[in-house]
């Protein structure tokens, strides 16, 4: 039989469109509802971040990497410090890594939550979005318990903290732990396990595993696709690990390894994980000094450093030149995102229309991040 | 791997390639820009190294009269290992070989560098600004950068002026 | 065969359960609502049903606010500021530690610090702000505080202050000199002369 | 309250035969539009309450000094359709025009005279025609030369994606709704919508009313078959392709605003309850009460009819809230390797049955 080759037409998706995850412009060329070629153009939300990172002290930095991926704040909070506590030789106090981790857990989780809700508004599925939403409002309130702030944090410090927890954080945490867990089940039995969600993305969009490393990409993308791979467990920083938890890997239960759906499943699985960690991170926290180790001035020496951390997103590196002044002389943020997508238009080709749509949600791209 | 090991080994393939400079920590390499295509090939391929993932690559303005440097973070799925590459450009004609068809991830990477150091990637096949608009002056991320005054006749404020008083 | 009837068992079931699912959610709105009516319902501040009691709560962050009576003008605020929003300039002060009743300047902090400095402005643009809460911890006095902060007594938490001009959005904080007092103070008189 | 009756009643007052018909047209059509736009605010309320009430929130809710949308919201609606009046008609300076004024209105009159044989009652019927539900199924498919109008004219991308897919949905999905209707018709031996609901009283298998659903188990399979396919006529989720607003912005309708929007908007929930209302005629009873011979006054009648046709809505909405929405193959795959077969053995299964036990 002979191929049948229609016109081609050319299609902007974005940068106004309603499942761009931001403002993202795809060039689509079509044959009918058969996507041949994709090139993503972004820059749309371009904010030089690291040009001003270079205008301003190191303190000032940490407000703008809140800004970068606005969805998991504290994330990249978490990995700036750590790079420089790195950077500077800071051991933080017991209580402030725990603090720590459980913030990183609780932002992952409600990263999560906004990721898979999208995914589902993406696919069709409006119900589980305003679900999703509900409760990662109510890890919201905690973080406003905390720090005072909903979404922006700037929560971490290098050397500690901004706020100590406060009174009765851990039964509120336990709290919400206890309410959030069945309602994993509910999410599955709404969307996860519905045939149509399936139909939509199993088998579609698979990133083979070697393709997925060549693109750099990570975190759960690439655990998705069934490599083995969290810097918390394999390049452990601050104290992940003294925790116990399992990386979850896509094992192509409904389609082939590497799916968009294997994609959403290590997320929820993930945030399972996320919760087994909060919760032995709340029964061994330990009392003491958050501000303890704040120094007066932060003067890193002379010298380079690359560390990267896990973000909900994957890995977050943060590239730090000091030259010994109180302003950084170039900092690089090394966006899991930015990578993510670079992978799209390879692994998108060849399907239709409303796969792109769903291929691009599974890849959980947050367009501040990209751009930076 | 140690990263001495991993520079021991990478000299002896490609003797003179890598320079010694001690303002570099352990962790880095540096090496001259000539044979960088084919030594990326072989950190990619050789089955003692297997860098398969290319981390991060940074553009790098050492300063006004230094040259800038193309960094490429390195790490190998395989052996857990990884190496920081240093290669420093001539300011006036910054070229290096473009790595985007050994590391797939290479082709965004190095344009991003491309747009905010002017850093040209030979063999590159699609290099074009990613993040500024494609008819933007000046390459960002230089110290000795200045901003366009005009953008399609739209003003470029440069410093915050105090028009708010 | 068998499997093309698997699967449309397989979805019949799965969607049932999913309308299961909003069934019950539908019928139990009551107990599960969680819209609050805004301009009628207000957020119980901070709490809403995770448990915690109001006066624990010591962090908010709203809009900035300076006692403008303990500022001694360090600029410790202005430095800290990341996106440059406040905008402070300094008079010295004749004479360290006085009041001076005809501009409303107040010679000695709350603390007890003197002062050596007539603050002649203070501007902050909150439209700018980004709510980072960094220049509230340089403050040697303590006298800039988001609202609701850690002197939240002095002040009504207030989450809603929009404006319909921007200029509205830039708070001054300095008693208004006029620019005789401004050049008086700058240019002090000799005692000599009176 | 035929059209029949009303054109004797005008030709016993005179001999205009002419406008007697055009008179009679009129008095049935203006009650219609006017129920129609009623029914429409009844749903579009009723879809942002159950939608909201599964999704944990209260949707529109007025309360304190202002009542902003009336008690419990009921004022939304109209106030939706009061800003869809006000707003303004724009036109694309690129569109063609003549067909992009046009399109919403065939796409409404495709919903609107398919009304005219829908059965209220044993009298509300604007005309009983012999061949009714074979009438009805023709003029809904109307609808689509107005989607595909509005799809061309508008001369954006997204709505020619829109436009085709909704051609290829509702042609595609004609079939397996027309076969198992065919099964209803073969029961009842009748076109007419009134016959088909009298074939329907008196009770079956001792206790349960003689509706058609009741009747054989692959009436019952029938009902499932119409219905969903219905529902994909309608592009209603999860067969909403053709404007899925996370892929195609507003599919056919992108261009649109004002009152042109709320024509399609007002058509695709008139079509919603013509689905309804069909399905209710051929396979629940029509206006029958579900308890045989008790409540069946016309005015019970009436009342039977629009609960039944209400509770079908509410159950399309429940989808729509709860589904995901299938992509275009997969949405080809379901019609032609999923419900066509299954009509097409209901065929058989219910001539069988009917043979063997009926």
């Amino acid at each position: 039989m002979g191929v049948v080759q229609g016109d081609q037409m050319v299609l902007n998706i974005g940068p106004q469109h309603p499942s761009t995850h931001g403002v993202l412009r795809l060039q689509v060329r079509t044959d009918g509802e058969i996507v041949s070629e994709i090139k993503p153009y972004i820059g749309y939300l371009h904010r030089c971040f690291e040009k001003h990172c270079e205008n301003v002290t190191y303190e000032q930095v940490i407000p703008f990497t809140d800004r970068c991926d606005y969805i998991a704040s504290m994330n990249n909070n978490f990995g700036y410090v750590v790079t420089m506590e790195e950077l500077m030789e800071i051991k933080v106090p017991e209580r402030v890594e725990y603090i720590r981790v459980i913030m990183a857990e609780l932002n992952r989780i409600a990263s999560h939550l906004l990721a898979l809700g999208t995914y589902g508004l993406d696919v069709g599925a409006f119900t589980p979005f305003l679900y999703m939403f509900r409760d990662r409002e109510r890890i919201l309130d905690i973080f406003e318990l905390t720090c005072g702030a909903r979404l922006l944090y700037n929560y971490m410090w290098v050397g500690g903290v901004s706020h100590d927890l406060p009174k009765d954080f851990e039964r509120i945490c336990i709290g919400f732990l206890d309410y959030f867990e069945p309602k994993i089940k509910e999410y599955n039995d709404l969307l996860t396990h519905n045939k149509i969600f399936l139909e939509r993305t199993a088998d579609v969009g698979v990133l083979p595993p070697d393709v997925a490393i060549s693109f750099g990409v990570s975190g759960p993308n690439l655990r998705g696709s069934g490599v083995k791979w969290d810097v918390r467990k394999d390049e452990p920083y601050s104290i992940y690990d003294r925790f116990e938890f399992e990386i979850p890997l896509g094992e192509g239960e409904f389609g082939t390894v590497g799916d968009s759906f294997d994609r959403y499943w290590v997320r929820v699985c993930e945030m399972k994980e996320s919760i087994k960690i909060i919760r032995q991170a709340i029964k061994n926290l330990p009392d003491g000094d958050v501000f303890q180790t704040i120094p007066k001035k932060i003067r890193p020496p002379k010298g380079s450093i690359y560390r990267r951390t896990e973000s909900p997103r994957g890995d977050l590196g943060y590239y730090i030149i000091s030259d010994g002044s109180p302003k950084p002389f170039r900092v690089k943020m090394r966006s899991p995102a930015f990578t993510a997508l670079s992978s799209l238009s390879e692994i998108a080709q060849g399907w239709m229309l409303s796969d792109v749509i769903a291929i691009l949600g599974s890849l959980d791209i947050v367009l501040g991040e990209i751009d930076r | 791997m140690t990263s001495k090991e991993i520079k021991k080994t990478l000299d002896r393939q490609f003797p003179g390639s890598v320079i010694e400079n001690v303002d570099f920590a352990e962790r880095q390499v540096e090496l001259k820009p000539d044979q960088w295509l084919e030594i990326a090939t072989f950190l990619k391929n050789d089955p003692g190294l297997s860098f398969d993932q290319l981390e991060c690559v940074t553009g790098i303005d050492t300063g006004e009269d230094g040259p800038l440097q193309s960094r490429y973070n390195l790490h190998s799925m395989e052996h857990r290992h990884k190496i920081e590459v240093v290669i420093s450009l001539d300011r006036s004609n910054p070229k290096v070989a473009s790595i985007e068809q050994v590391w797939r991830v290479g082709d965004w990477f190095e344009r991003e560098t491309y747009d905010m150091f002017g850093i040209i990637y030979e063999g590159h096949r699609d290099l074009r600004r990613i993040l500024c608009p494609e008819d933007w002056e000046g390459w960002p991320l230089r110290k000795d950068y200045e901003t366009q005054e005009t953008y399609h006749g739209i003003v470029v404020s440069k410093i915050k002026e105090e028009e708010w008083e | 065969m068998k499997k093309y009837f698997a699967n449309i068992w397989g979805t019949i079931t799965t969607l049932k359960t999913g309308m299961g699912i909003t069934w019950r959610h539908m019928i139990n709105i009551k107990k599960d609502n969680v819209t609050l009516q805004y301009p009628e319902e207000r957020w119980p501040r901070p709490e809403r049903d995770i448990g915690f009691e109001h006066e624990d709560y010591n962090v908010i962050r709203s809009r900035l606010h300076v006692d403008i009576d303990d500022c001694i003008g360090c600029l410790k605020c202005e430095r800290a500021c990341p996106v440059d929003c406040i905008k402070i300039d300094t008079i010295k002060a004749p004479t360290r530690g006085e009041d001076i009743p005809d501009i409303g300047h107040t010679g000695v902090t709350e603390n007890g610090t003197n002062k050596a400095l007539v603050v002649s402005r203070f501007t902050i643009d909150m439209s700018e702000c980004c709510y980072c809460n960094l220049c509230v911890y340089p403050c040697p006095e303590e006298c800039i505080y988001m609202v609701g902060g850690p002197n939240s007594p002095k002040h009504p938490i207030d989450y809603e202050f929009s404006e319909f001009n921007r200029k509205d959005l830039i708070y001054e904080f300095s008693k208004p000199l006029t620019s005789e007092q401004k050049s008086e103070l700058m240019n002090p008189k000799p005692d000599a002369e009176a | 309250m035929t059209v029949d009756a009303l054109m004797n009643w005008f030709a016993k007052l005179g001999d205009f035969p002419e406008l007697a018909f055009i008179l009679a047209v009129l008095i049935c059509a203006v009650p219609v539009f006017l129920f129609i736009a009623l029914y429409a605010l009844v749903a579009i309320y009723g879809e942002l309450k159950i939608s909201s009430f599964m999704q944990d929130k209260v949707g529109p809710m007025g309360q304190g000094v202002g009542l902003h949308a009336g008690k419990w919201g009921l004022l939304q609606p109209v106030a939706d359709a009061l800003k869809l009046i006000l707003k303004e008609d724009i036109i694309p300076t690129s569109a063609d025009k003549k067909l992009f004024i046009l399109a919403p209105f065939i796409v409404f009159i495709g919903a609107f005279i398919a009304f005219a044989a829908l059965p209220f009652n044993q009298n509300l019927i604007i005309a009983d025609m012999n061949i009714g539900i074979f009438y009805i199924l023709a003029v809904s498919s109307l609808g689509v030369i107005g989607l595909i109008m509005a799809g061309w004219s508008s001369n954006n991308k997204w709505s020619l994606y829109g436009a085709m897919r909704s051609a290829a949905q509702i042609v595609s999905y004609e079939i397996p709704a027309a076969l198992s209707i065919i099964a209803v018709i073969m029961l009842t031996g009748t076109l007419s919508m009134q016959g088909i609901i009298q074939h329907q009283s008196g009770f079956v298998w001792g206790i349960l009313p003689n509706w058609i659903i009741f009747q054989n188990p692959f009436t019952f399979v029938a009902f499932f078959i119409f219905f969903i396919s219905g529902l994909a006529e309608c592009n209603r989720t999860p067969f909403d392709i053709p404007e899925a607003e996370s892929e195609l912005v507003a599919g056919a309708f992108t261009e649109y605003s004002g009152m042109r929007y709320a024509f399609f908007f007002l058509s695709e929930y008139a079509n919603m309850f013509i689905v309804s209302g069909i399905a209710v005629t051929a396979f629940l009873g029509g206006w029958q009460s579900p308890i045989p011979g008790i409540f069946t006054s016309p005015a019970w009648g009436l009342w039977w009819f629009m609960s039944k046709a209400m509770f079908l809505i509410f159950v399309m909405i429940w989808f729509r809230w709860t589904f995901p929405r299938l992509r275009v193959d997969q949405l080809m795959n379901v019609c032609w390797k999923g419900f066509t077969p299954i009509a097409m053995v209901n065929i058989f299964g219910v001539g069988i049955w009917h043979l063997m036990l009926g």
